[in-house]
């Protein structure tokens, strides 16, 4: 595959991993937030953890969208389904995100409710169209990357007057809640964070400008990074470049996807049809300010919130869940007491555990061998 | 019966009347069941058929898989064979040489006859071509909405050789773990045809019957630990039944593991590890360490097993867990599948 | 998250439609959200949409520096011993 | 495979991992299926089961059913029973000893798990009252909308002693034909439950295993033809069966076939005729005709034959006609049941 | 089963048969229509021929509603599942009747049509009620035994105010039947029937006495008879004493449940909700003037072939069919070139081989063995 | 044609509705087409409407009819063979 296996090279990999060693400094930590879950499942899946020094420590950050989605979210996309008898079309990523009374979309429609899983956005409205006699509503999830398709596709609904479509809008924003973590201590300088691993296909639709701000605002480095492992293995090392030198910039990485202003005709396309929401709750962060989208009073039609009336009732992360300390770097995965054991990717109980990007999923998939003592022989 | 008209194979259906015990019932066996797989047990009309045994044999056994394939036709088959794929390869898997089988049809009402027609003669020359007859059978026909066009759930019975003891619970850390061939062929031909996926590519199933392999392979080396096919959940689920059933650890290596391009290609498009996607034509064996190379010989000798490859080894792990060393030289668990294989966005 | 993949247009249809083609594996995407794409050309692919297109330059550019680290700390550093 | 919540059997309800090979599935199948069926075949965790052969066995017999019945719980059993005794039956029609069961599950998405662990449970129990362990099975899950709750499709494996030949196509005129008790019992059961039907009756489903019956008539008369057990299509089924393939007549008399007052009712009620009707307890018994009386006594002597009864005989009639001896002494035919068992208004 | 056993004692149908052998006059023949499928049933099923002398021979009528629906109308019931999306509820006796197309409802079913067999008409309302989105259809036939229930849903559905409910309605009548038999050779004299067993439940809701006009004008017997064999026999009884002694009355036998007058209370029901239809196609008969019922304006909004606008459309029978000549008693079923070949039960032609009362039907169930020239041996 | 059976009524309902019994199965049917009828009646039965009472004078009637004339013809005529 071009353009992607030359970027999972294990030899190069140990070539640029023996650069990050040989650059950090001794008596250093070089804590490193990736924000999102791409990166995430790179270090996973490649065990890019072996490779890098004990100095560099990688804290998975809140950039999944489905992780974020908060119960609240689900229970009234579950409601649609069930009570409102819409057929409601999703990304299957949505589909075993626990919502209130154990449920899920995936249990929901077990029981009956008339919930379809779409590879793309397109499909939830053909399947309008092929369903005059009934409503169907588009489970919009998603940070600035999928944003962009569910707007092309209600400018479409509306070019053809479909009465019968609407989108349940969830769209987050990527600079919103790296804001928040700097904020959420109520000092910033108390986040333990040294530098962001930045968005790569985020980066793609809005460009590495939106984080030029943040940088500089909080004095940290964000060096925008590709999903490849080799990726974000340069991305660490010019991190560490950047905390060497003192220095707090956004770089690119990821060069061949993402420049400076990103994808203009997308931008121009969420900009006409969705708006800025004063407040959105995420799971695991609570509510964070302008950090979500919602559909413009031009294409309110289009809007299930408004047809349907839907109103966002909080529901409290559990008790037991260290997700919000975990996304903010102060606790691993393996700190939280219901970890793997009543917490589990088959039955998650925290944010962090939903999606397989989410740092306790990934640490239960990929990572729970290093937990363990055993003391291993190989033949 | 006498006085029947022959069934309409071209635009006729299953209706409820062909699984109600009466003459429709007795037409549809006769000229689609009876005729096709045509042979002596099905012909006699017994409720069970009888057999006897080769002599020498030391132990029988037995196996049963549910087919519920959807679409029905995919790049490289269909439900009936794979259906005497699925069940051969499961007597395949214990070291037994299949020897016959039943098979259990449930129609959904309104199911096309000409599509079932197309089933049963495919499922009739793969059991031809694996040499193992469809002795008895059953046919039921449920309302529709209450079916999905054909389940077929076949059943195998063969024998195996005296000396021949294959489980997992004989695996230990050392053993070398082997696979026959590519992995996720069968998943990916069939994720291609799906409505909402659809892509295209030349990706064929898999689907065919190891029993001759597996006899070549046992032939060979009678020292095989287990040998299991890596069909729902794919090598992941297999190396994790094995670690839990030997207690053991297992690692294999990534960039020995076969996989073709495309396969790699859908689940990158599609958001898919191929170490989960199932196959149908692809066994996993293992064995201990000085009988792998002469084992991965033979493997390769045998068309079905042609892009055989040793892809790990057994190792001292009380937990159990399933490692892979990544092309990186990382480590990282693979555990069992969560929920479902579903295609992801992020 | 935000899974997409880089993948070459080998045929453009109209109505910003095109087909992709990744090592044997084809399928249909919009191009309503890029601009300027010809046949040949590396798009992001995200749910069936490009969301951007690839620089082959730029590409090429990383490519060689990961050549340069590698043949600097190439032999350094063998976190693990050899595969079998 | 530590590291796992169990499973809610309580409010639980079956979804798609509980099919996709992953940890879901391998966890109902251990913490449901292996621990019922509980057994060492099971827990050996292969792909098939292996087990020995009793010493001197003749021939070996397999037999398969698919159970699809609606509704799965109903007075005298439930689907879990059935799909035991049906195969047990069949296997012991053809005078085989049954051994083991495979059994393979279709579950659509949604079911709950209480009702699946009671089918289990009710698996489990008439498994063990026959003496017959489940040593291997299958698991599938279908999307809701695409099954019917479950589906289970069991297959039998038995040993049928050295000369015991048991052929419809041995039935020679002048053969007596038996029936081991009432006719009719469990599919007016069943009936009595359908939602547009409802009607109250004490009748129970006569579902049961009918191997040891079987084997004490074998003991009695080796010579019996053939043996059968009148499921769907009821005991005129399995009449036109022998005929056409014994290639003689039948001729049965109407007020020697015993029928339960409240099944006539129903039947009345509805339109419908108890030949017709299912069983699934109950045996057909074809013997010469010196033999008719001893087998009869041998019959009722066993609980699952006390009500047995001659029926007829075969005769002679190159058609192969079912013939009726009517209460009045008139004749008629009866036939294969044409298209369905509906009730009838007129 | 009180009140059924006891009418079906062989023992005594032995002495009824050997009352008929002893009255029947040599060198005479009796050509007896039975009308009702009922009777046809209690003949083949308890073997009756056999206990009959020769002379007697039973004709097979036309009486089974199901047998003599047209295609047209089946047709119809089909569209309405098919075309217009409705929920059509059925009696089960209907579901495979052959329609246009090789069709049925049960293959119109199979293939996806949302046809519903009910054991109740009360079951269609029910069905309704329960699915108010959906349009639903009870296909109402039969004779008058099985009008005053359709006409009490009417008159409920009525009350109720139900908006998704009609009724296709194909109830026929037994009188003008049995006229149009009497005149369908242009000739009564050429009818070569001398006395008609009439029928049992149908008389039970509209009493004897609408035969007295027939009898007398035709001058045939009529007894009215129950539907048990040992009722049948004694039917015959009656009729042979009738003929011998030159009478052609309307004789009651099945006094148990028939009066002169009938059920008012149903009768009333009927004729408040149901007004005679000009002209009415039977299967087999062809068209019979005031033969069936429509539903009256009054309750045109529960009329399904206004609500739909059903046009019928005559299919003519298969041109191959006796049907038309068994059922005036010239022909029997085995003269038929088709039958048991190209006609039989799961694939019928015809409309005698329709329903298992039909003429061609019973004769194939129960008594396609004296076709045969077997030469039994009873062991 | 026209299937209707005669059934002991056993309880009255509101509604005109009754339970009915007829060796050993009950149901539900509706007495909306008959007028006076009381615990212990027989009706007739058509698709689960009663459409008549039975009288049972008269079937006594009927019954004594046979009965005489079985006395009559009954061993006159055994017209097939006494059975098994
Ligand atoms: S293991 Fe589960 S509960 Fe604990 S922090 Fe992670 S997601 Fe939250
Ligand atoms: S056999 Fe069929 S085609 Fe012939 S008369 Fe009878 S119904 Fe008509
Ligand atoms: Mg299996
Ligand atoms: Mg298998
Ligand atoms: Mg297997
Ligand atoms: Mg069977
Ligand atoms: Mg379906
Ligand atoms: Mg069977
Ligand atoms: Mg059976
Ligand atoms: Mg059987
Ligand atoms: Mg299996
Ligand atoms: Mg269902």
């Amino acid at each position: 595959m071009k353009y992607i296996d030359e970027f999972r090279n294990g030899n190069v990999a140990r070539g640029l991993a023996a650069a990050i060693a040989a650059e950090v400094q001794p008596g250093r930590s070089y804590r490193l937030m990736e924000f999102c879950g791409g990166h995430t499942h790179a270090i996973s899946r490649y065990g890019l953890l072996d490779l890098l020094p004990p100095a560099v420590q990688m804290i998975h950050g809140p950039g999944c969208p489905v992780c974020v989605l908060p119960i609240g979210r689900i229970d009234s996309a579950i409601d649609l389904a069930r009570e409102q008898g819409v057929i409601l079309c999703t990304y299957a990523d949505t589909l075993r995100v626990p919502a209130s009374g154990g449920l899920s979309l995936l249990r929901a429609k077990a029981q009956g409710a008339d919930v379809r899983m779409v590879y793309s956005c397109d499909d939830a409205l053909r399947i309008a169209q092929d369903n005059p006699a009934r409503e169907v509503v588009f489970f919009a999830i998603g940070f600035e990357t999928t944003t962009p398709m569910t707007a092309a596709i209600i400018k479409q609904a509306a070019a053809l007057d479909l009465k019968n479509f609407s989108v349940f809008c969830n769209h987050v924003l990527t600079p919103a809640a790296m804001v928040h973590i700097m904020e959420s201590e109520g000092d910033p300088a108390a986040v333990a964070l040294d530098g962001f691993v930045g968005p790569a296909h985020v980066s793609t639709v809005i460009g590495s400008g939106p984080y030029e701000g943040f940088a500089q605002h909080y004095k940290k480095p964000v060096v925008i990074s590709g999903f490849e492992p080799l990726d974000v293995l340069q991305s660490v090392l010019m991190l560490v470049r950047q905390i060497n030198e003192g220095r707090a910039l956004v770089e690119n990485q990821f060069t061949r996807a993402v420049t400076r202003e990103g994808n203009r005709k997308a931008q121009a396309l969420v900009a006409e049809v969705f708006e800025l929401r004063e407040m959105f709750d995420w799971r695991g962060l609570g509510e964070v300010p302008l950090s979500a989208l919602k559909i413009k009073e031009a294409f309110v039609a289009f809007d299930a919130e408004t047809r349907y009336s839907i109103a966002y009732r909080q529901v409290p992360d559990a008790k037991a869940c260290e997700c919000a300390a975990i996304l903010r770097g102060h606790k691993h995965p393996r700190d939280c007491k219901v970890f793997g054991t009543a917490c589990t990717p088959d039955q998650p109980i925290g944010a962090c555990m939903v999606s397989s990007e989410g740092a306790c999923a990934a640490h239960y998939t990929y990572g729970r061998h290093k937990e363990a003592s055993a003391s291993e022989v190989k033949a | 019966m006498s006085y029947s008209r022959p069934i309409d194979f071209k635009n006729g259906r299953v209706d409820l009347s062909h699984g109600s015990g009466g003459r429709a019932m007795a037409q549809l066996i006769r000229e689609l069941f009876v005729r096709h797989f045509d042979n002596d047990y099905l012909r006699a009309q017994n409720d069970g058929a009888c057999f006897p045994l080769p002599a020498g044999a030391g132990r029988m056994v037995m196996a049963t898989d549910s087919h519920v394939v959807s679409p029905l036709f995919f790049p490289g088959g269909d439900i009936g064979c794979l259906s005497v794929h699925g069940t051969v390869n499961d007597v395949a898997m214990t070291g037994g040489q299949p020897l016959y089988l039943a098979a259990g049809f449930i129609l959904e009402e309104g199911f096309p006859l000409a599509d079932l027609q197309r089933i049963v003669i495919s499922m009739a020359a793969a059991a031809k071509e694996a040499g193992v007859p469809i002795v008895t059978g059953d046919t039921k026909v449920v309302e529709q909405g209450k079916g999905d066009g054909v389940f077929i759930t076949t059943t195998g019975v063969g024998v195996v050789a005296p000396g021949i003891e294959l489980a997992p619970q004989r695996i230990r850390p050392g053993d070398k773990l082997l696979v026959s061939g590519y992995l996720g062929d069968h998943g990916v031909a069939i994720m291609s045809l799906r409505e909402n996926l659809s892509f295209e590519t030349a990706i064929e199933s898999d689907t065919a019957a190891l029993h001759g392999l597996v006899a070549a392979m046992l032939d060979a080396v009678p020292g095989i630990r287990s040998l299991r096919d890596p069909t729902r959940g794919g090598l992941a689920a297999v190396l994790n039944e094995f670690a839990e059933a030997a207690g053991c650890g297992m690692l294999i290596h990534e960039k020995a593991i076969p996989v073709r391009g495309a396969v790699a290609a859908a689940c990158e498009l599609l958001g898919l590890d191929p170490l989960y996607v199932a196959n149908e034509g692809k066994l996993v064996a293992v064995c201990p360490a000085e009988d792998a190379e002469r084992l991965l010989a033979v493997m390769r000798a045998h068309p079905q097993g042609r892009d055989a490859a040793i892809i790990g080894e057994a190792i001292v792990d009380a937990n159990g867990f399933v490692q892979m060393e990544t092309v990186f030289g990382g480590r990282r668990m693979v555990d069992w599948l969560s929920g479902e294989q579903l295609p992801r966005i992020c | 998250m935000c899974l997409a993949i880089p993948a070459r247009v080998i045929e453009l249809f109209g109505d910003d439609r095109a087909r992709i083609e990744l090592s044997g594996v084809q399928k249909e995407i919009s191009l309503s959200l890029v601009e300027d794409v010809a046949v040949g050309d590396y798009v992001i692919v995200h749910v069936g949409f490009a969301i951007g297109k690839l620089d082959p330059e730029e590409a090429a550019l990383t490519l060689a520096t990961f050549a340069a680290m590698y043949a600097t700390h190439g032999d350094e550093l063998p976190l693990t011993p050899p595969l079998a």
